[in-house]
């Protein structure tokens, strides 16, 4: 089986497009995420450029047909390059009436709608708490509305095998998939390569999944529903080899590969929590490279324990959100005092308090920027896209071990969950991390734990070698002795060392780059709103406008060069996905009257929305 | 331990810190007995860590010249099981107080030592808060009168010991501050022990709490009220007239006037796979019961830090040392020209 | 209770919330249960409050008709005191889970269990992080493969029961999700008891730990494998054919063939004041053992929130009402014309 | 005993002079603390204002004669209005080297240096690292020494009562009282009765310390050492009937008063931390007044054992300092999606980590503004002076309870550990605060939780009400109904209306005020730093400079005037006990282009400090 002999090219006519947004929505039990994941794989091996967008519900499984319970994925493959899944939908695939009225709103005029028609029944429409069918009311007038009887054409499909209802009735989305892989000319084998590997162990459910793909392929071919399929060329990426990537996955691997650079092994001290949780599963799995994972009781020990970790010498990691983070201050705190390397991920997520655990938001500047006591600065850096979370884990590392000092990443739930083509690095052309520990003494002179290099980092003395034994601690330290003091004077020097370290990390972190023109409006954005920005102001560019994109990777310091850039252009804009977190702490640090785009609705910004935004912008001023 | 290495004095254990205790704190008899238990356990200074959490008792690391931590408030035993999993060839003594342990830190405490980390803890119970001057802990009695209770703490107080064994604590022991001899026999025993050890070290506080286990020294009561502990040994006190025998699960208190054969008395079991004996142990309080003194239970189970190693190892065996080119190639790829 | 009001109904208690668990989850059972037993009980609604933690359990104040706070994660216990300190006329339930209570919880379940605050905590009990979708628990068995530990979990469970029992609880229970006669009588019994009730119910959780607790449900084994606990009856268990009795300090099984007396089995005692019995029986696991169900302690002992409250009552009567006027001008005053 | 007749007016010269500062600084077992307390008693009693410094180690009892024992009390007595316990000292009372040499410094040239000449032997001076006897060498020079045997004279004169020597000793501070009593001519009438109350129950005692006392007293008076005494006439205080407070105590009476005023029971959960103690243990005391205090297991519980209260219809309270209070961001958040009344207090101390525990620092203003996850804006008060506490502790709950939010208050060690003379309140007069609570309903109608009033406040709904069951959780809530809501639009409108609930407190707050001139430099100062700031200012205005005080009460949010004000002045300057906290937020809420003058040593401001401060800042700009 398997072989595309099975998958016969279409015959139909097929226009050419330059991108298509597509999602799949429907019930949690339904296996969206899985058809997406495929589609995501198969397109980005056909050379598009890819960018997806998973929306989960809140609960794990919530009731079956209810809106609670409608689960989407949504995919952009392109053959230009893109940053972002996609605003308006070409393309609407929904299992049930659920998933239709929680997602039509987003399809283009025009649409495609491909609805499953046999889960429109009455009780389907109760549970999605509907009076009448929408798929019978005006409410999809103006989008192409094709309606298929999936269950009943996949029960039909997968009767060779003989398998149960119930199971057959678990193979409709391989043929939705069937038939998307069809609409858009994708192709089936890697999808016949993960069937076949996925369920090895019960071959009758590998033949059905087959069937049920098969099946959806050929009813988009012979029937009149569908007069054109749509082919999306190969995108023009730099050459070499890609793979999809996560963004939680893409962090994960990035701190094993921080800690291979350095020579390290890795510590994670995790506690479990969405949307972080992936990157304790990940980097579980990956104990060969001598990562040791440690579920921790709560994030006050998880933290706690990567600080006993860092004393010891490993690169230690802790990794939470927004609530776990609101713990971890005081140990922080600790870290900072005791200036030992370490790195604090927080994959933000909708707050205050739970908030929205599954959505995405900017929400924690702030607090891992001030939410400590007493004077405590800290080196943040943010991630900009799901690739870009592997180079920020080591960026982050090397500052971390440079000047000896915590450093955050913040990352969301939007890039970590998100995926992209990822090209992959050439491991050998990789910088190494050159950490130092001082060797032992026996010769009885006195080891100054708190002596200071040319970055101010103190030495890292580890457990085990002679003569440098020293006690660290969180009252403050006398610089050098690191013995405790009361002093007046040393503590002041003390506290003006600590941030002197964090504000001399802009010498290592190169200057601020801009894309766009060098007058008129400059877009600052920093984290996972890069896509969105980006993809904006090119589209201003276009237009002819005269508008500038700088995206900020560290938060904490700013690049040296941040102050004069912002004084050169005509207004700043500031989109965020918070109330203007970023946008106060440019005012403070530079004066500039700048003003914020700000969303706080749980999604990312749509390219529409930031377009939108800068042409009110820069038409008001 | 590195014996070809010079030996040891205590003098070698110290800091060149003043020690800032109350003149009297029952902690300076604790810090001079570690002083000398750690030399005669082969103990070197580099290879041996203080953590604490923040107390009078955590100021205990400073003193010691040795790598040492002093944390934060209740967290001691986190970082000591970060530390210990990444860097078992340490030796790791987590140094707490009453209320640092069982306050703040009572769920470390609970998860560390189900965990079983091989790490030596040392609770330094005063009964009361030091540092912050004198607020009841959860250790005071009930009706106890300190700052935050003018008319007496109405919360039941718990056992440390009781706590530990039913957190499946696989050594647990019980000291006094100024019982020098028993003192340092009981350091040896937690640090010969493999797996977490637990230690609750009678500990006047001669400021807030002054005199809170005098009746576990004064000659007059100590005899009747100490229960001294030795494996495969009866339960007997009050220099030899009193044993403790088995009533059903309960324990009784005999007068040996001869009408009782030894072989009837309860004895003790340290090794005794069931938490059974040990938890009954702890339950022994002054005025019904004698307060056993020494090791309650000592017993062996897979230790946290060697289990996470040895995952590590096999993985390595199993699949090879982590190749990065590898993990990147893994699943499907495409290459663009 | 207020009995000449309307008696209500389970419906009563429903709140118009769409429940949101996972079809199939155990949870549907110990809130259909809930609801049935609180009418029995006499509670009102307005009377009732729910407090939970985080947690796929933690989600049941919704589903209540009641006052409820779905609070932060494993903080539940602490928030209920707090209520219950200066609302004692309230009746209040937690409602928890093996994370939320016992691991980043844990703390705060041994304070307010010494403390004995007037609660009945209810722990949802599924070996499994639920919500977060499923990583392994602090009663998740070693060798347990789960998300984030794909190689099996190499930290030792702790017992709810023990954990309970060490913190000096007066009431601790057993119970099963399916098992609705027993779980109403068994959340009735918390109800009735002064002071704080521990209820650990095995749940199921059939989306990431389906099938923990089958051995407790299966017909072939449940009654060889469920000890149900009567006061004051002997401990028989396998539909009358095995028993349990004493060696030494130590549980041990023996066929009840007629070779032995039921007098020499050991016999169950809520009421003993010693926690011995419980202890020993929290102990009691599958396969060695049969494990117990019902009330394994339910005893009397000074509550926090009527301690609290007294203090407060007999301040006024020794020092009368506070009045400001006297608080501002005790000590020296001067007057300036 | 205890007749003035014991103690003869001086026959001496008597210079008057209008305000004198005085530290006694001496070894934690020498009671300085208790002889600096009855000299400030005394001299309010006196009529002077007060206002006074204790300066305690950092250790319970530091090994004795060390510098790390060394424990200081600093008053200073005026008969003008004063805001500070003074800087350069006219008089220093040592009783031991290592109080000498640890605060000779702030002896003012030509002050008088009175020692215990007894307690200066090699043992002493070895104590205190010291190799020669600073009475000895030059380093007094410049100062008015008086070295007194006050060991030997106290021996002498308390053995008719045959205490013992180590008794003896002990009375050595009343020795030292009674000369410095006598210095100042000083009643001491009250110290007399303060004996006779404290050891009543040893009669010996209270004879010993009397005869101390008057030892001391006459020794002033009888030898050469003393030329003249001093006199300070009654300052020109509003009428009314004074006492002398502490600034914890008057936090907590001003709790109390809260409670009273709204017809709640106060209910306090905190666990115990340095600076914050005693207002627990001020609390525990009240339990008359219907006050619970909960000692919790750790600030977490202590934070949620007060939010639960508070669902519960209390006046619930919540106390620590800075690394306790980092520990309470989530719970704080939840408190703040659950829109519930309570207040948070923050008495700040030196940071970060544990840093100086028993020093001052306004160290936490921005975790307290931003240290917790998610967009989390609260109300936040800050005390300016010991006895402003207790005004501050009543608004705080009159917004708490008015807006339905939960309110920060921030003091500091410095104001909670200092005392002035406190006008007591007539409590008549004293505004009740209305807090209502909606009736029960029986109609079957639907209660909405998240209902507003014109502030934006929701009712606030008691368990025991019948029909109004509601669920309240950290999940973002519909507005109105207080449902889990993941709506998009409604978290976007949730946000924005916690944000403008705080918003909204500034319309209840009252315009900012400004002493001094309207325009050149304005010094805009929060917190502990008044006395400093204003007494600086007032310096400078009597010196015919162009500058004005403005001291904010509310710092979150600011008065609504605040911003045209800072516009009005050429110049803005800020001091802060930190690197510029308020500074920052200033600048990026108003966009002024302001100044700031820090000092982060765990010690207040001098007046000269911020005097120069002023000077240079004017100068430059
Ligand atoms: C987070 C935090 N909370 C509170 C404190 C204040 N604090 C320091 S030590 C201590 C308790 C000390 O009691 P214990 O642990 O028994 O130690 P001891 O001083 O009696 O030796 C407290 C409450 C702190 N330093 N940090
Ligand atoms: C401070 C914090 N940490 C972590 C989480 C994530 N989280 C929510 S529930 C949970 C554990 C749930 O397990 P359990 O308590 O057993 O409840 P169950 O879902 O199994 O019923 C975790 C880790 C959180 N919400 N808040
Ligand atoms: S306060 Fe108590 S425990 Fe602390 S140092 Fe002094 S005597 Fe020891
Ligand atoms: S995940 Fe498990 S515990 Fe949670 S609702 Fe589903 S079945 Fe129940
Ligand atoms: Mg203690
Ligand atoms: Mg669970």
């Amino acid at each position: 089986m398997g072989s595309l002999t099975q998958f016969p090219p279409t015959q139909k006519p097929s226009e050419s497009v330059s991108g298509v947004t597509v999602r799949l929505a429907g019930d949690s039990g339904d296996g969206m995420q899985l058809l997406g994941t495929q589609l995501t794989n198969t397109s980005a091996l056909a050379g598009n450029d890819v960018a997806t967008f998973p929306d989960f519900p809140a609960e794990i499984r919530a009731p079956r047909g209810t809106r609670a319970g409608v689960s989407g994925f949504q995919v952009q493959f392109a053959s230009e390059e893109i940053f972002t899944p996609g605003d308006g939908l070409d393309a609407l695939i929904v299992m049930n009436p659920a998933a239709l009225v929680t997602n039509l709103s987003d399809l283009k005029r025009g649409g495609i709608l491909i609805a499953n028609s046999d889960s429109f029944g009455d009780k389907d429409l109760k549970l999605a708490k509907l009076e009448e069918n929408p798929l019978e009311t005006d409410v999809i007038d103006g989008y192409r509305l094709i309606k298929v009887s999936m269950t009943t054409l996949t029960r039909e499909a997968v009767k060779p095998t003989g398998v149960s209802t119930k199971l057959a009735d678990r193979c409709k989305n391989f043929f939705a998939m069937g038939l998307v892989f069809w609409l858009y000319g994708r192709d089936v084998e890697p999808t016949l390569r993960f069937i076949e590997a996925k369920f090895s162990r019960k071959p009758e459910i590998a033949e059905a999944n087959t069937l049920a793909l098969k099946a959806g392929w050929n009813y988009g071919e012979t029937t009149e529903d569908f007069a054109s399929t749509y082919q999306v060329a190969a995108a023009e990426l730099p050459s070499g080899t890609y793979r999809n990537i996560m963004g939680n996955q893409a962090l994960a691997w990035g701190l094993i590969t921080a800690a291979e650079l350095s020579g390290k092994d890795l510590f994670l001290g995790s506690y479990p929590i969405t949307p972080a949780s992936d990157v304790l599963h990940e980097l579980s799995k990956h104990k060969n490279f001598g990562v040791r994972t440690f579920q921790a009781e709560d994030e006050i020990a998880a933290v706690c324990s990567a600080i006993g970790a860092a004393f010891g010498g490993s690169m230690a990691v802790t990794t939470s959100s927004g609530p776990g983070i609101a713990l971890k201050g005081e140990g922080m705190g600790l870290g900072l005092i005791l200036e030992l390397p370490f790195l604090i991920i927080d994959i933000q997520r909708g707050g205050p308090s739970t908030g929205l655990p599954t959505k995405t938001e900017q929400s924690d500047l702030f607090m891992t920027m001030f939410g400590r006591n007493g004077e405590s600065p800290l080196p943040i850096i943010a991630a900009s896209s799901p690739g870009n979370c592997f180079e920020t884990a080591i960026e982050a590392w090397r500052i971390a071990t440079k000047f000896m000092t915590p450093v955050i990443i913040l990352s969301d739930g939007y890039i970590a969950n998100g995926s992209e083509p990822w090209k992959i690095p050439d491991v050998g052309s990789l910088q190494p991390i050159e950490v130092t520990h001082p060797e032992g003494q026996d010769n009885g002179a006195e080891f100054l734990p708190y002596s200071r290099d040319e970055n101010l980092a103190r030495p890292w003395a580890l457990p085990g070698t002679p003569g440098l034994m020293h006690r660290v601690g969180g009252l403050e330290k006398q610089d050098g002795t690191g013995n405790v003091s009361y002093d007046p004077e040393n503590h002041q020097h003390m506290v003006h060392t600590r941030a002197r370290k964090v504000a001399m990390v802009a010498e290592h972190i190169g200057d601020q780059e801009v894309f766009g023109s060098d007058s008129g409006t400059l877009v600052v954005s920093w984290g996972g709103t890069y896509g969105a920005c980006r993809t904006a102001v090119n589209r201003c560019l276009g237009e002819g406008m005269d508008v500038a994109h700088a995206h900020l990777h560290w938060v904490s310091p700013f690049p040296r060069n941040l102050g004069d850039l912002l004084k050169r252009y005509d207004r700043v804009l500031v989109p965020e996905l918070n109330t203007g977190q970023l946008l106060r702490i440019l005012k403070h640090t530079y004066l500039v009257d700048a003003q914020g785009l700000n969303k706080i609705k749980g999604k990312p910004f749509k390219v529409n929305e930031v377009v939108d935004g800068i042409k009110e912008f820069s038409a008001a001023t | 331990m590195s014996t070809d290495l010079p030996v040891l004095k205590p003098a070698d254990f110290a800091s060149d810190q003043d020690v800032r205790w109350c003149p009297g704190c029952g902690d300076y008899s604790i810090l001079a007995q570690m002083k000398k238990a750690l030399p005669d356990i082969g103990s070197r200074p580099e290879n041996t860590v203080f953590i604490s959490g923040i107390g009078c008792s955590s100021r205990f690391p400073y003193y010691m010249n040795t790598y040492g931590m002093h944390s934060i408030h209740g967290r001691a035993p986190a970082f000591a099981t970060g530390l210990k999993s990444t860097r078992p060839d340490l030796d790791i003594w987590v140094i707490t107080g009453d209320g640092d342990a069982l306050s703040i830190g009572g769920n470390h405490l609970l998860h560390v030592i189900r965990r079983n980390v091989d790490l030596n803890i040392v609770l330094f119970n005063n009964s009361i808060y030091g540092l912050t001057k004198g607020q009841y802990s959860p250790t005071s009695a009930v009706g106890k009168v300190t700052k935050s209770t003018p008319v007496g703490s109405i919360d039941r107080p718990l056992s440390p010991l009781s706590v530990a064994i039913a957190a499946e604590a696989t050594f647990v022991a019980r000291s006094l501050d100024v019982n020098a001899k028993h003192l340092i026999a009981t350091l040896k025993r937690a640090q010969e022990h493999r797996g977490t050890s637990f230690i609750e070290v009678y500990q006047n506080c001669n400021v807030f709490n002054d005199g809170q286990w005098d009746y576990m020294k004064d000659k007059a009561t100590k005899e009747e009220h100490t229960l001294m502990l030795e494996h495969g040994k009866p339960l007997i006190f009050a220099g030899g007239t009193k044993g403790i025998r088995l009533n059903g699960l309960n324990p009784e208190i005999v007068e040996l006037d001869g009408s009782i054969a030894q072989d009837d008395l309860l004895f003790h079991d340290e090794k005794c796979d069931s938490p059974q004996l040990a938890f009954m142990l702890s339950r022994l309080r002054v005025p019904e019961f004698p307060e056993p003194m020494g090791v309650l239970r000592d017993i062996d189970r897979p230790i946290y830090n060697v289990e996470i190693n040895d995952q590590v190892a096999s993985a390595k065996e199993k699949s090879g040392a982590g190749s990065l080119d590898k993990l990147f190639s893994s699943g499907d790829t495409w290459t663009v020209a």
